[in-house]
C-alpha cells in the first residue's frame, strides 16, 4: 500500500539538494565574512539558487512525509505523486540552467519588475528559464495538493470535515475526530492550493512582462501575490513534516496523540492565520492599507499560539516521564519540535511593527527562518529518514550518527544565532559584501556551516546505506521493532 | 437540439447581430464568444458520437484542443485580428463551436483531478487577465477604447470572484460528488 | 535601542524554551502512567494558555500605540521638511542631503525602476528607520535627527547585482 | 489496443494543432498583441512618408522633402490629450536630451505631428511646445491641415485613432524613426526611453 520506493526517491533527492544548498550558504557566509573573494554576480546567483533550492527541496521531501502517512488513511494517486517528482526535476533543471548558464539572479522572491529590469545583468532567456522552471515545479505541487484535497473530500465528505469542524461544532464525538495526518493534510491542501494560485498568477505575470515589457502591472499587488505565494508555501513545509512527529512520538512513547477539540481549533487557526499573515513581509510598505499591516502583526502573534499552546506543549506532555526509548528518529523528532518552538520567538519579535521598522530585511529575518526551518522542518525530514531506515530497512545507527546528531544541533543553532546577532547589529540582508563590523558573525556562521554540512552528510549517508541495502524484507514492522 | 444549435448559429452569423456584438469589446468577448461555444455544446447534445469513443477515448485529446482554442481566443491579438482579418473571423466561427463540442464530449471523460486542475488554472488565468486589463495604462486592443478594456477586466474579476465562492462552497459544504467540479 | 530590546527579549524566551525542552528530555526516561500526567498538565495548560494570550494582548496593544506610519503632530509654525527620495539601479537621488538637528523631516520615498529598500543608518551603523522604495508608489518615513553626524542610506531590498553598492550619505549639523 | 492507438494519435494531433494555431496567430510567438504585430509589419515594410503638407507652430508649411538628408524621429499626439500624450512627449523630450548636441538639427530632427488639426492650430502647438522645452526648430510641432492627407499618413504608418465620447481619441503610441531618404525604418517602444535613445544614437553614429 505504501510506495516506499517513490518515497525514498523523494527523500534522497530532497536531502541531497538540501545538502548541496548548504554548500552555497557556506560560500555566501564566507564571502560576507571576508575570507573568500566571490564576485557579486556569483554571490547573487548562489543566493538565488540557495533560496529556490532549499524551499523546493524541503517542500519536496516534506510532501513525501505527508504522502507516506496520509496514504495510510486516504487513497492518494501514485501517478500524481510520480508526476510531481518528474515535474520537479524538470523545473529544477530549467532553474539551474537559467541561473548558472544565463546569469539569472533575482533572488527566489523575484519581486516584479526585477526579473525584467536587471540592469542588463541577465537577459530574457535566463528570466524565462527560471520563471518557467518555477511554474513547472508549481504545477507539479498543485496537482499533488489537489489530489490530497480530493482524496480527503472523498473520504471525509468535505474539507470542513477534514479539519474536524463537525467535531468542534459538537455534531460528532471527539473520539471520531480525524487523524492528525488528515487534519494536517487538509490544512496544507487548503493553504498550498491558495498559495499556488497566487504564485501561478504572479509568475505568469512576470513572464508576460518579460516577453512584452510594455504590459505593466501594479507592483504593489505583485508584491502581495509574491509573498502570499512564497510565505505560505515555505510555511507549509513545517505543517507537512510535523505529521512525522505526531506519528513517531505517539508510537515511541506508546501514548496516544489523538485530535481533540483544542487540537482541532489550533489547526483551524493555523490554516486561517497562515493564509493571512503574509502581510508581515510588507510592514515597511506604508502605502499598504494600515489595517492589513496591523493584521500582519496581530495574527503573526496569534499564529504562534497553536504551536506554543498545543503542538509543542503536546509533544512535551507526551514525552514527559514516558520512559521513551531514544533513538535517532525520536531524538530528531523531539529536537524538531524544539526548533520550531524556539524559531517562533524571533519571528514574533520581528512581526512587531515597531521592531520591524529597524529590523526588516536585516539578517534577523534569515536568522529566524534558519532556526525553524533548519532546526525544525528539515529535522523532521531527517527524523523521517531515520525512521524509515529503521522500520523499513532495519538499519542500525552507529556512534557516528549520534555525533552527527549533536553536532547538527550545535552548528545549526550557531548558524541561526549568528544571523540573529548580525540582525541585531543592523547588518542588511542579501549583501554580497560586508563592512568589517559585520564580518565576524558571518565568518563564524560560515565555519559552523562547514561542520553542519559534515553532520548532514552523515545523515544522508545513513539514508543512502538504507537505500543500497539488498535482500532485506521491506515492510512496516515498527511495532515489534520499537517496543 | 441540433436544429436549435444551427438556428442559433445562423442568428449569430447574421450581419446585424455580428456587427452589433463585435462593436463593443465586452460583448464581443463575453457574449459572442461564449454563445459560439454554446452552439458547439448544443450541437453535441446528449448523443454519443461513436467515432469519438475511439478517437477521444479518455477525453484528453479533446480537452487539449479545446483548452488550446480557448487560450488562443484570450490573446488580445486574436480579438483584434478577428475584426480586421477575414481569415481569423472565419476561424472564430469555426473554432469556437468546435471548442464547445469537444468540451462537452471530453469533460465527462477526463479524470476528476484534471477537472479540478483546469478549474483552478482558470482562476489564476482569469485573475491575471483581470489584472492586465484593469491595471495597464497602455492600450492592449487597437480597435477598442481603453475604458472598454477596463470593463472587460472588471468582468474577468467578477468571474474569478464568483468562481472562488463556488469552489469554497464545493469543498467546504457540498463536497465533491463526482462530476461536481 | 530597539534592536537591543528585541535581541534580549528573544534571548530570554529562547533560553526559557531551551530549558523546558531539556528538562522534559531529562525526565523522559522515567516511566509513569499517562492519565494522571495528562490530567494535571491539561489543567496547567488552561492556565498557561490564558496567561500567554493575555501577555500577548498586552504586548500587542503596547506596541501598536505608536506606529511608524502615523504622521507626527507638528507644532505651530513647525513645517516638516519634505525630502523627495528616488531610488534607481543603483543609486539614490535625494532632493536635499543636509539637515539640522531637531528638524522634522518627511522622506517621500519612491523608485524609478525596481523595488529597493530605504534604510537609514547612524554613525555606528545602527539602523534607525526604513521603508520600501517602490515603483509607482510613495512610502513616507517621518524622522527627526537628534544627533549631528554623518548618516548613511543603504539599500535594503534586493535590487540586482550592485545592491550592496547602493549607498548615500546624509549630513546632520547642529 | 486499436482504440488506444487512435487515442494517442488524437492527442498528438491535438497538441500539434494547438501549437500550430498559436504559432500562426502570433506570427511565430513574436507578436501577442495587434500593436506588436503592426510594429513588426511596419519595420518589415518600411513605408515611405507620404507627400503631405505640414504646418508647424511657426506657421511655416512644408513637406517631408525639406528634411531630406536628415533623419526624423516622429510622434503622433493631440494636445487636448491628458493621458498618454503628455507621457509620450515627456519621454520624447528625454530622448531628445540624451542625443549628443552635435547631432541635433544636423543629423536628426524631432517632429511631433498632431492628428487633431481642428483644435491644434499653430498657436496651440506653440503653447504646447513650452511644456516640453521644444524649440520649434530642431524639435518641431506640426499639424496636417488636410484631412485626406492626414488619413493617408496615419494609414501608412498604422496609427489607429478612434474618437471617444469625451471629444478625445484613443490611439496607439510609439516613436517612429524615418531615415534620410524619407522611409520609416523603425518603430520604438515609447515607454523604454533608454532603449530608444540607445537605438537612435547608435543609428546616427553608424551613419557618420
Amino acid at each position: 500500500m505504501v510506495h516506499n520506493r517513490l518515497i525514498r526517491n523523494y527523500l534522497i533527492i530532497g536531502g541531497t539538494v538540501i545538502l548541496l544548498m548548504m554548500g552555497f550558504g557556506i560560500l555566501m557566509l564566507l564571502a560576507q565574512g571576508g575570507v573568500l573573494s566571490l564576485s557579486p554576480p556569483s554571490f547573487y546567483q548562489y543566493m538565488t539558487i540557495h533560496g529556490t533550492g532549499m524551499i523546493g527541496a524541503a517542500a519536496l521531501a516534506a510532501s513525501a512525509v505527508m504522502w507516506y502517512f496520509l496514504s495510510q488513511h486516504v487513497t492518494l494517486s501514485k501517478n500524481i505523486f510520480k508526476a510531481n517528482l518528474v515535474l520537479f526535476l524538470t523545473g529544477l533543471v530549467l532553474v539551474i540552467i537559467g541561473v548558472f548558464s544565463f546569469d539569472y539572479a533575482s533572488a527566489w522572491t523575484f519581486l516584479y519588475p526585477l526579473p525584467t529590469l536587471s540592469a542588463k545583468a541577465w537577459g530574457t532567456v535566463g528570466a524565462l528559464l527560471y520563471l518557467f522552471g518555477m511554474l513547472i515545479i508549481g504545477i507539479g505541487f498543485l496537482l499533488l495538493f489537489i489530489d490530497t484535497g480530493r482524496a480527503i473530500i472523498k473520504k471525509k465528505g468535505s474539507l470542513a470535515k477534514g479539519l474536524g469542524w463537525d467535531v468542534i461544532a459538537g455534531k460528532k464525538a471527539e473520539k471520531d475526530a480525524p487523524e492528525p495526518a488528515i487534519i494536517a493534510g487538509t490544512m496544507v491542501a487548503i493553504v498550498n492550493v491558495t498559495a499556488l494560485i497566487a504564485g501561478a498568477t504572479v509568475i505568469m505575470m512576470n513572464i508576460i512582462h518579460t516577453v512584452n515589457p510594455s504590459f505593466t502591472f501594479d507592483p504593489l499587488l505583485a508584491k502581495n501575490l509574491t509573498f502570499a505565494f512564497g510565505h505560505v508555501f515555505a510555511n507549509s513545509i513545517i505543517y507537512m513534516s510535523v505529521i512525522v512527529v505526531y506519528e513517531l512520538l505517539a508510537k515511541y512513547t506508546n501514548r496516544p496523540w489523538k485530535a481533540n477539540k483544542v487540537f482541532l481549533i489550533a489547526w483551524s487557526m493555523s490554516t486561517i492565520f497562515t493564509l493571512m499573515i503574509y502581510t508581515h513581509h510588507m510592514l515597511m510598505d506604508s502605502v499598504m492599507p494600515k489595517w492589513m499591516l496591523i493584521i500582519g502583526q496581530v495574527f503573526s502573534y496569534a499564529n504562534g499560539l497553536p504551536v506554543l499552546i498545543v503542538t509543542a506543549y503536546g509533544a512535551l506532555m507526551i514525552v514527559y516521564k514516558s520512559g521513551i526509548k531514544w533513538d535517532m528518529a525520536s531524538g530528531l523528532a523531539f529536537l524538531s519540535m524544539f526548533g520550531w518552538t524556539v524559531g517562533v520567538v524571533p519571528a514574533i519579535i520581528d512581526a512587531t511593527i515597531v521592531v520591524n521598522h529597524v529590523m526588516h530585511n536585516t539578517k534577523w529575518v534569515p536568522g529566524h527562518f534558519h532556526m525553524y526551518m533548519g532546526l525544525g522542518a528539515v529535522v523532521m525530514i531527517f527524523a523521517f529518514m531515520y525512521y524509515l531506515a529503521k522500520v523499513d530497512g532495519g538499519l542500525k545507527v552507529t556512534k557516528l550518527d549520534w555525533i552527527a546528531f549533536f553536532s547538527y544541533i550545535v552548528t545549526m543553532a550557531a548558524v541561526s544565532i549568528q544571523f540573529l546577532v548580525s540582525g541585531a547589529l543592523s547588518t542588511p540582508r542579501r549583501w554580497a559584501t560586508h563592512i568589517p563590523e559585520w564580518m565576524g558573525p558571518a565568518l563564524f556562521g560560515g565555519i559552523a556551516g562547514v561542520f553542519l554540512v559534515i553532520a548532514t552528510t552523515l545523515f544522508i549517508v545513513h539514508f543512502v546505506r538504507y537505500i543500497l541495502q539488498r535482500n532485506v524484507k521491506r515492510n512496516d514492522l515498527y511495532d515489534e521493532k520499537l517496543v | 437540439m441540433m436544429k436549435l444549435a444551427i438556428l442559433f448559429y445562423i442568428l449569430l452569423l447574421a450581419p446585424g447581430t455580428r456587427e452589433g456584438l463585435e462593436s463593443v469589446m465586452v460583448l464581443h468577448m463575453f457574449l459572442q464568444l461564449p454563445l459560439l461555444i454554446l452552439v458547439g455544446i448544443l450541437l453535441h447534445g446528449n448523443r454519443d458520437w461513436r467515432f469519438l469513443e475511439k478517437w477521444n477515448e479518455n477525453g484528453v485529446a479533446g480537452m487539449l484542443l479545446a483548452v488550446g482554442v480557448l487560450i488562443f481566443w484570450m490573446l488580445p491579438r486574436s480579438l483584434d485580428d478577428a475584426l480586421t482579418e477575414i481569415g481569423i473571423e472565419v476561424w472564430k466561427f469555426v473554432s469556437l463551436p468546435l471548442l464547445g463540442f469537444l468540451w462537452r464530449n471530453s469533460w465527462r471523460k477526463i479524470v476528476g483531478i484534471f477537472k479540478s486542475f483546469l478549474y483552478i488554472n482558470f482562476l489564476s488565468m482569469f485573475g491575471l487577465l483581470a489584472w492586465l486589463y484593469l491595471g495597464t495604462p497602455v492600450q492592449i486592443c487597437n480597435n477598442y477604447l481603453i475604458n472598454e478594456q477596463q470593463i472587460v477586466g472588471a468582468v474577468y474579476l467578477s468571474i474569478v470572484l464568483v468562481s472562488i465562492l463556488y469552489l469554497l462552497y464545493l469543498v467546504f459544504v457540498r463536497g465533491l460528488e463526482e462530476e461536481a467540479i | 535601542m530597539i534592536q537591543t530590546v528585541a535581541w534580549i527579549t528573544s534571548l530570554v524566551f529562547m533560553l526559557l524554551i531551551t530549558f523546558i525542552f531539556l528538562f522534559v528530555a531529562m525526565k523522559s526516561t522515567e516511566k509513569r502512567e499517562y492519565e494522571p500526567i495528562k490530567k494535571k498538565w491539561y489543567k496547567a495548560r488552561t492556565f498557561y494558555g490564558i496567561t500567554l494570550v493575555v501577555f500577548m494582548l498586552i504586548i500587542t496593544i503596547y506596541t501598536l500605540r505608536e506606529l511608524p506610519y502615523d504622521q507626527p503632530v507638528y507644532g505651530k509654525g513647525e513645517d516638516p521638511t519634505i525630502v523627495e527620495v528616488e531610488a534607481l539601479q543603483f543609486g539614490w537621488e535625494l532632493s536635499q542631503s543636509e539637515f539640522k538637528v531637531g528638524e522634522a523631516i518627511e522622506f517621500h520615498v519612491s523608485s524609478q525602476d525596481v523595488n529597493h529598500g530605504f534604510g537609514l543608518y547612524d554613525e555606528e551603523m545602527n539602523m534607525i528607520a526604513q521603508t520600501q522604495a517602490m515603483p509607482e508608489y510613495t512610502n513616507v518615513v517621518y524622522l527627526t535627527f537628534t544627533e549631528p553626524g554623518t548618516y548613511g542610506v543603504l539599500c535594503l531590498e534586493y535590487c540586482g547585482l550592485a545592491h550592496h553598492a547602493m549607498t548615500y550619505q546624509i549630513t546632520v549639523t547642529n | 489496443m486499436m482504440k488506444n492507438w487512435c487515442n494517442r494519435i488524437a492527442i498528438t494531433v491535438s497538441i500539434i494543432l494547438v501549437v500550430w494555431m498559436w504559432f500562426i496567430g502570433t506570427d511565430g510567438f513574436t507578436a501577442f498583441t495587434a500593436e506588436t504585430a503592426r510594429k513588426n509589419n511596419l519595420i518589415e515594410a518600411k513605408p515611405k512618408f507620404p507627400e503631405v503638407i505640414l504646418e508647424d507652430s511657426k506657421e511655416r508649411t512644408y513637406t517631408m522633402e525639406s528634411f531630406r538628408g536628415k533623419n526624423v524621429l516622429i510622434t503622433f499626439v493631440y494636445t487636448a490629450c491628458t493621458t498618454v500624450c503628455p507621457e509620450l512627449e515627456r519621454n520624447f523630450a528625454e530622448v531628445y536630451q540624451s542625443i549628443p548636441a552635435s547631432y541635433i538639427g544636423e543629423e536628426i530632427v524631432f517632429l511631433t505631428i498632431s492628428f487633431d488639426p481642428e483644435r491644434d492650430d499653430p498657436k496651440t502647438l506653440e503653447n504646447y511646445q513650452q511644456y516640453f522645452q521644444s524649440d520649434g526648430e530642431t524639435w518641431r510641432m506640426a499639424r496636417i491641415p488636410d484631412q485626406l492627407q492626414l488619413k493617408s499618413l496615419l494609414d501608412a504608418f498604422g496609427v489607429i485613432v478612434i474618437p471617444d465620447e469625451y471629444d478625445g481619441f484613443s490611439h496607439n503610441s510609439a516613436f517612429y524613426f524615418v531615415n534620410k531618404l524619407g522611409y520609416l525604418e523603425n518603430v520604438l517602444d515609447y515607454t523604454d526611453i533608454k532603449a530608444a535613445s540607445e537605438y537612435v544614437v547608435g543609428r546616427l553614429e553608424r551613419e557618420i
